[in-house]
């Protein structure tokens, strides 16, 4: 029994299947990447697992509970973050104050009514926020507006974003797309360093086969909606199947 | 309707993590807070004698703006802008209805007045129980949609709140000729004789008495009603400035910034959304309560919308997300109102007496447009005339001429300020 | 500490000016001004005694207001002796001789009202806080009128209203600081109805249109009554909302309702509508119950018509006041004439009603101050409770002393056909007498046995 | 039944106001991304275009043997002046232009209203695209107030009346052509006017977005701004160019809709509320939607102010219009016919 079970996850939009009959099971503490080509569905299941769509049919459990049906902010309150593809973070606020946002979620829940404390004052949350943005060597960033940061610093703070919460399952999409090589490696190295410490379930969605192969214990691979096949990497990167999906993209 | 581009520069919402070690200051506050409050509170009651820098008597005591009911109202809507600018300022949520919960809570406090006491704390506390609840019910319904949806939602309930109390709820609201203390209210804690009038008081203290000064040709008013206001216009700033600096205030900026971000992140906008609401709904419960206990009279047009845009101009024109901005923003408005609608033509003559006739005529012919009748074309002016030329309202007016200042004094500049300035640029 | 409830501005005006220079504060109190005239609110110090006149600058009564302005202006040049002195001539009374007002020259200062109860309160609190006024008159809507009287009652100085047609002003928020010269709704409704039934018969069924507010409440009262008492029935009466500008959907129903006049409760720029719905929709041409079809609208103002155009003509309303008065009717109205003379020449037109009731109202303040010998609030209350004066052009009129209303003539008249000019658009029917006029101080439309005028206030 | 009919005349004819208004105004929202809150201003002046034609063709020179008021020896106003226009092409020609001056003023408005769109876009509207919607309104808001007091200034508060021409005065007896008696079912020609010419506006703007290849682009402008941009078509001379056009079709409404109503100088204000509304209900970024909307909420409202439904529920006349908005938006998140994304942060 996995962490994560997704049973006979289906979704439709008009007349487009986006999701067929989607089966995944992700062991605890450890990094499973869902590959496949554009469209394959990758991001549709993503998204049914965090609450932004809800699917048509199946079963979506996560640590012993159903997700479905839950709003995304509960969600995350079980123990789910996401890292989108495009970084979500808080634009207008400082590097700081975004990471500090998910301290207070974390330690507060979903809703606090604490208007008369003064930020200032939240000891706790300001050392965890700064060993956070430290681990992710952004400590001298921390009072630039977050809008202004580069792409790739914004990445690595979202990312900071979700790891301050200590997620049980943290779902990763694309989180190195359009990132030089030397940014991609370093969040290799990140991500490998919390995977290392065994605290945390990983969901990869990636394009690129080194980041994959660097991190995943299992793959699974997704073509047009519905899951190809699951195997560990070594196994998966001779697979004909995948092959045979991938060189299909190709001819598009 | 989230502004993408403002307010990260403002000081007022600033991070402010580099003062996260020192340890908490005087009241609470630190550093620029603890001296923005003092100027406002050194401001406000000096009030007296800022307002009324000319003689009496000369020509220019005409902008004297120093007597009590100009001084409650410059307080009055400050709370009332300050309470709008917690909805608007930070969670980007506008509000085109907010003159429903300042009607609201007048008509809450005027009841309080005819039936139990003549005391204005009851009426003020009721004022703002009463507003707290309706944008309860208003915030509840009107926040299941967000950007000009939401705008909509709240002008239709004020509008219909207006509309109904104009006509229909007559026997509750007054109607037309509003409400006002009677000879024939009697409330249950007072022992007013058969035929005299209840006057607002504050535990015996007259609203209306005043003490007056004066200092050779000065002539200073010093008016109870005013300084009770005072108190409560203090005290809701420095309520603002703890729910800005406090995690809820950042939790109410992350909801402006990125709402889909924050309910990934675990937290729900609707209970922070909804309570910035009600807190900014009690604000103007409490600014229609004060009207009241300063003035006892309520009209319906308090709700119309022209009321309602008029708080929103006041806090955008001072600078929406920062501290200060609405006051200033409700104080020159106001001051506008009151005053340049006051100056007629007599006025000029007397003015410009001094120079030829000629030349007398034709600057009160060109002045002539802009005053008395024509203030609102001078208020429709200014509004233009700030936004183009101080896109952060009349707050960066203050920190330009800061700035000058400044720069005189020392070229270093934080990692922080040049990020501000380069959001700046990038506008 | 507590030394005044209304500052006293008036007091330093003079008081400084004669170059006393206080080193140290000094409390102001009663005593320490113990001259003739204190004891009231903004008591005059010196030569000069202050007025304010809160009239409508914005907004839609704007032009109305300014008409106002132009009559106060005109009342002050007369007191203070310039000009050709206008009805002070004609008056009855005749302390006023072009002196100021009990030997002070009078100065006034001026507000927008923005025909916002509150605004025109805050605009009357500036005039007395700041400005030391020592009466506030002007208006153009009862609501504001009724808000400014109860201020004026609290601080202590005397209102007098300007237009204001209201029962509810002289009725149930009557005040003892408050004196209303304009007529009221059921002046309109009594002083119409006889003539409604002489020129369009007994057997008439009306059907009402109403402002949703509580001048065409009282309005609609008002007219009802007194044509039911001539034996008119009531069809219907709908309240439309104040905002409303098109009124094509409460036009429609009239047509087939059955009535054959269409009363339109409204003033202002919902009458200019409502009448010109009412003419597009052909009910002036149209026929009902075999009677030619008849509109009729209670107030009339000459701002109004004017707005209207020709779709006036033919249309019944009342008036206070009319400018043709004296012409048309002879020497019972006399000061008209004055008046109008002395208006038109300086402004190029002639007054309206507005404009009339403003300077009346001015001139009897000052002519009660002269007679009581003071500025005294409660001294000029009891001055003008109970007057009988004549020669203001509305024929003989009293100040009733129960509610400190004006009972006069009220003039009916009609929309002209063919209007010579621009000014020229109502011709007069009728003047109904005042006894016809007049009703009991505790009349059920005025607030009943409840209404009190409560005492006068005398402030400070 | 001749009451319903009757009322639904009435609800659209004031739709027609209502969907014109909107019109223009959801199309600056969605071309501009602006909020406009000045384009009630631009319907005040489009109706004293109209006033201002007929003061024109008024204009005159003094006759003789004019009569005169007077009183006391004081004389008003009195002589009658004779216009230039019937001294230029006689009585009959000369008194026919007056007759017409508002339809004639169609022709004077749409070249005036242009240079009011192309100089308020470019001289103040196009520096707030990229500013945020606060500083928007303030600005418009602003200006609103500025034109508004300027109008004050020249023609007074009070409202002036601008009669139809003779022809169209008198009503159309709609009721004899379905059956019924005659005078039951009659309406104003101009109304029926109004409504038809609205109905032209509103299919022109259509056909111009839809069959020519500026309104194309106009179309792709409004659902991807960047991409349009980027695409590297001049897209903000278009915008310039649909803004003249929102300020033309406010400007025609206020027009045509002078002899309904006399203009005064805040009827732009009055109206400006109201247009929102609609916009919004009519849900943003759609044309159709705000003329739907237009449509529907004048109907509503012509039948809340019928005695026999305000007899029921007191005071529904007064609410009718936000009632209904609040119901539609709550059952429909965007309005009848609202695209995902617009001004909804």
């Amino acid at each position: 029994m996995g962490i994560l079970e997704v049973k006979n996850v289906g979704k439709r939009f008009g007349g487009l299947q986006a999701l067929g009959d989607v089966n995944l099971s992700v062991k605890e503490n450890t990094c499973h990447a869902i590959i496949g080509p554009n469209g394959a569905g990758k991001s549709t299941l993503l998204n049914c697992l965090i609450g932004k769509l809800i699917p048509d049919t199946g079963s979506v459990m996560f640590d012993g509970q159903s997700v479905l049906g839950r709003k995304p902010h509960e969600i995350n309150q079980m123990g789910i973050s996401r890292v989108f593809q495009t970084p979500e973070i808080f634009g207008d606020l400082s590097v700081f104050e975004n990471v500090m946002i998910p301290c207070f979620a974390k330690r507060d829940g979903s809703f606090r009514m604490h208007a008369y404390e003064s930020c200032d004052a939240e000891t706790d949350i300001i050392a965890k926020a700064e060993a956070m943005l430290d681990e992710v060597n952004m400590l001298e960033k921390r009072n630039v507006v977050a809008s202004s940061l580069s792409r790739g610093d914004k990445r690595r703070l979202e990312m900071a974003m979700c790891l301050s919460q200590k997620p049980k399952l943290l779902l990763l999409d694309e989180p190195t797309a359009g990132m030089a090589r030397a940014d991609t490696n370093n969040t290799i190295d990140l991500l490998k360093t919390i995977k290392a410490k065994g605290e945390l379930t990983m969901c990869i969605i990636e394009h690129d086969m080194h980041v994959v192969f660097s991190l995943a214990d299992r793959i699974t691979v997704l073509a047009q909606g519905t899951p190809l096949v699951e195997d560990t990497p070594e196994n998966i990167k001779g697979h004909p199947k995948v092959r045979e999906a991938y060189l299909g993209e190709a001819e598009v | 309707m989230t502004d993408q581009t403002t307010d990260t520069r403002m000081d007022a919402t600033r991070p402010r993590a580099s003062a996260a070690h020192k340890s908490s200051g005087l009241l609470g506050l630190t550093g620029k807070d603890l001296g923005l409050f003092i100027i406002v509170a050194l401001l406000t009651i000096l009030a007296p004698f800022i307002l009324n820098p000319f003689p009496e008597g000369s020509a220019l005591a005409q902008f004297n703006g120093g007597y009590p009911d100009l001084m409650q109202r410059f307080v009055i809507f400050g709370i009332f802008a300050i309470g709008f600018n917690i909805l608007f300022g930070l969670t980007g949520y506008l509000s085109f209805g907010h003159a429903a919960f300042l009607g609201v809570g007048s008509y809450a406090a005027i009841w309080m007045m005819k039936l139990l006491t003549l005391n204005v704390i009851p009426a003020i506390i009721m004022s703002i129980v009463f507003a707290g609840i309706f944008a309860l019910i208003v915030g509840y319904i009107s926040l299941r949609r967000s950007g000009i949806y939401f705008s909509i939602l709240t002008l239709a309930f004020a509008q219909m709140s207006y509309a109904l109390a104009y006509s229909v709820l007559t026997p509750i609201t007054g109607g037309e000729t509003g409400l006002q203390l009677k000879a024939t209210d009697t409330p249950l804690l007072s022992n007013l004789g058969p035929t005299e009038i209840g006057r607002a008081n504050f535990f015996g203290v007259d609203m209306r008495a005043s003490y007056e000064m004066a200092i050779g040709d000065w002539l200073f008013t010093f008016n109870a009603g005013y300084y009770i206001a005072a108190v409560f216009m203090l005290l809701s700033f420095y309520l603002a400035i703890r729910l800005f600096r406090s995690p809820f205030g950042m939790m109410l900026r992350a909801v402006k910034s990125n709402q889909q971000r924050m309910n990934y992140t675990g937290l729900n906008s609707r209970p922070y959304t909804l309570a910035a609401f009600v807190i900014s709904g009690m604000y103007a419960g409490l600014a229609g309560g004060l009207m009241v206990a300063m003035d006892t009279q309520v009209g319906p047009e308090r709700m119309f919308w022209t009321a309602s845009g008029e708080v929103v101009l006041m806090t955008i024109l001072g600078g929406a997300g920062t501290l200060i901005g609405p006051v200033l923003g409700a104080g020159m408005i106001k001051y506008m109102e009151n005053i340049v609608s006051k100056i007629n033509d007599g006025i000029l003559h007397q003015w410009f007496a001094f120079m030829p006739d000629g030349i007398e005529d034709f600057l009160v012919f060109v002045i002539h447009p802009f005053i008395g009748k024509g203030w609102h074309l001078t208020l429709g002016l200014l509004f233009m005339l700030v936004v183009i030329f101080l896109p952060g309202g009349l707050v960066e007016g203050g920190q330009r001429i800061a700035s000058v200042f400044r720069r005189k004094e020392t070229k270093t500049s934080t990692v922080e300020k040049s990020a501000a300035e380069q959001q700046q640029h990038s506008e | 500490m507590t030394s005044s409830n209304f500052t006293r501005r008036g007091l330093l005006k003079t008081g400084a000016a004669s170059g006393t220079v206080l080193a140290t504060p000094t409390i102001f109190t009663g005593a320490a001004w113990a001259e003739a005239h204190t004891g009231f609110t903004n008591a005059p110090q010196g030569d000069t005694v202050t007025l304010g006149f809160n009239v409508p600058q914005s907004g839609p009564y704007a032009d109305e207001g300014a008409d106002e302005l132009r009559a106060f202006e005109l009342a002050v040049e007369h007191l203070n002796g310039e000009g050709d002195g206008g009805m002070l001539n004609t008056f009855s009374s005749k302390t006023l001789e072009g002196n100021g007002i009990n030997g002070k020259r009078v100065e006034y200062v001026t507000g927008d009202t923005q025909t916002k109860s509150d605004a025109a309160r805050a605009s009357a609190r500036s005039m007395i806080e700041k400005d030391g006024a020592v009466m506030v008159s002007g208006g153009s809507s009862s609501g504001v009128a009724v808000a400014v009287q109860a201020l004026c009652q609290e601080a202590g100085i005397i209102f007098m209203a300007g237009l204001t047609h209201s029962n509810d002003t002289t009725g149930k928020d009557r005040k003892a600081n408050g004196f209303r010269h304009f007529f009221n709704s059921y002046m309109s409704g009594a002083a119409l109805a006889p003539i409604l039934a002489a020129q369009y018969g007994t057997d008439r069924k009306a059907y009402h249109l109403t402002a949703d507010y509580n001048w065409g409440y009282t309005t609609e009262q008002a007219v009802r009554e007194s044509t039911e008492a001539q034996g008119w029935e009531t069809v219907n009466a709908v309240k439309t909302p104040l905002t409303q500008t098109d009124f094509s959907s409460y036009i429609t129903p009239v047509l087939n309702s059955g009535a054959d006049v269409l009363v339109l409760n409204h003033y202002g720029g919902n009458m200019v509508n409502s009448l010109t719905n009412a003419v597009q929709f052909g009910l002036r041409e149209a026929t009902a119950n075999g009677k030619q079809f008849e509109i009729v609208v209670p107030l009339y103002s000459e701002l109004m018509a004017q707005g209207a155009g020709e779709n006036i003509a033919g249309i019944l309303g009342s008036q206070n006041w009319d400018w043709k008065l004296e012409n048309q009717l002879g020497e019972r109205y006399i000061g008209t004439n004055a008046f109008v003379q002395s208006f038109g020449n300086k402004y190029g037109r002639p007054p309206s009603q507005a404009a009339h009731t403003c300077y009346v109202q001015t001139l009897l303040y000052a002519d009660a101050v002269n007679r009581a010998g003071s500025f005294n609030p409660c001294a000029v209350v009891e001055a003008l409770e109970g007057f009988e004066f004549d020669g203001l052009g509305n024929g003989p009129t009293l100040y009733r002393a129960e509610d400190h209303q004006c009972f006069k003539d009220v003039v009916v008249v009609r929309g002209k056909e063919n209007p010579e000019n621009e000014f020229d658009l109502v011709e007069i029917v009728e003047v109904t007498p005042t006894d016809q006029v007049t009703y009991a101080p505790d009349h059920p439309q005025f607030g009943g046995d409840d209404a009190t005028l409560g005492e006068c206030n005398p402030g400070a | 039944m001749d009451g319903l009919i009757l009322q639904i005349l009435n609800g659209l004819d004031k739709g027609s106001a209502y969907a014109l208004i909107a019109l223009g105004l959801t199309l600056i929202f969605g071309t501009l991304g602006v909020v406009n809150f000045g384009h009630g201003a631009l319907f005040m002046i489009g109706a004293f275009c109209a006033v201002t034609l007929q003061r024109i063709l008024n204009l005159g020179f003094v006759d003789e043997g004019a009569t005169s008021s007077s009183v006391g020896g004081f004389s008003f106003g009195g002589a009658q002046e004779t216009p230039y226009v019937e001294h230029w092409f006689g009585e009959a020609v000369g008194g026919t232009i007056i007759d017409w001056s508002v339809p004639l003023a169609i022709l004077f408005a749409i070249p005036v209203m242009m240079l009011v769109g192309i100089a308020m876009e470019r001289g103040l509207i196009k520096h707030f695209y990229k500013r945020p919607h606060a500083d928007q309104i303030l600005v418009t808001f602003g200006l609103a107030i500025v034109l508004q007091e300027v109008v004050k200034f020249y023609f007074g508060a009070n409202p002036i009346p601008t009669p139809a021409p003779d022809a169209f005065t008198g009503s159309f007896d709609f009721g004899v052509l379905i059956g019924y008696d005659p005078f039951t079912i009659v309406y104003p020609y101009w109304r029926l006017v109004y409504f038809v010419f609205a109905m032209v506006i509103i299919a022109a703007v259509f056909g111009f977005l839809q069959f020519t290849t500026f309104g194309m682009v106009v179309r792709a402008g409004m659902a991807d701004r960047e991409t349009v941009g980027l695409l590297g078509i001049d897209i903000d001379k278009r915008f310039t160019i649909m803004f003249a056009i929102a300020a033309c079709v406010a400007g025609l409404a206020g027009v045509m809709y002078t002899p309904i109503n006399s203009p005064n100088y805040h009827m732009g204000m009055d109206f400006l509320v109201l247009s929102f509304v609609v916009v919004v209900v009519g849900g943003m970024g759609s044309l159709p939607g705000a003329v739907l909307a237009g449509f529907l909420l004048g109907i509503l409202e012509s039948f809340a102010s019928m005695a026999e439904v305000i007899d029921i529920v007191p005071g529904i006349n007064q609410i009718i219009i936000y009632l209904v908005a609040i119901v539609i938006l709550l059952t429909r998140p965007r309005g009848l016919m609202g695209r995902k994304g617009v001004m909804e942060e």
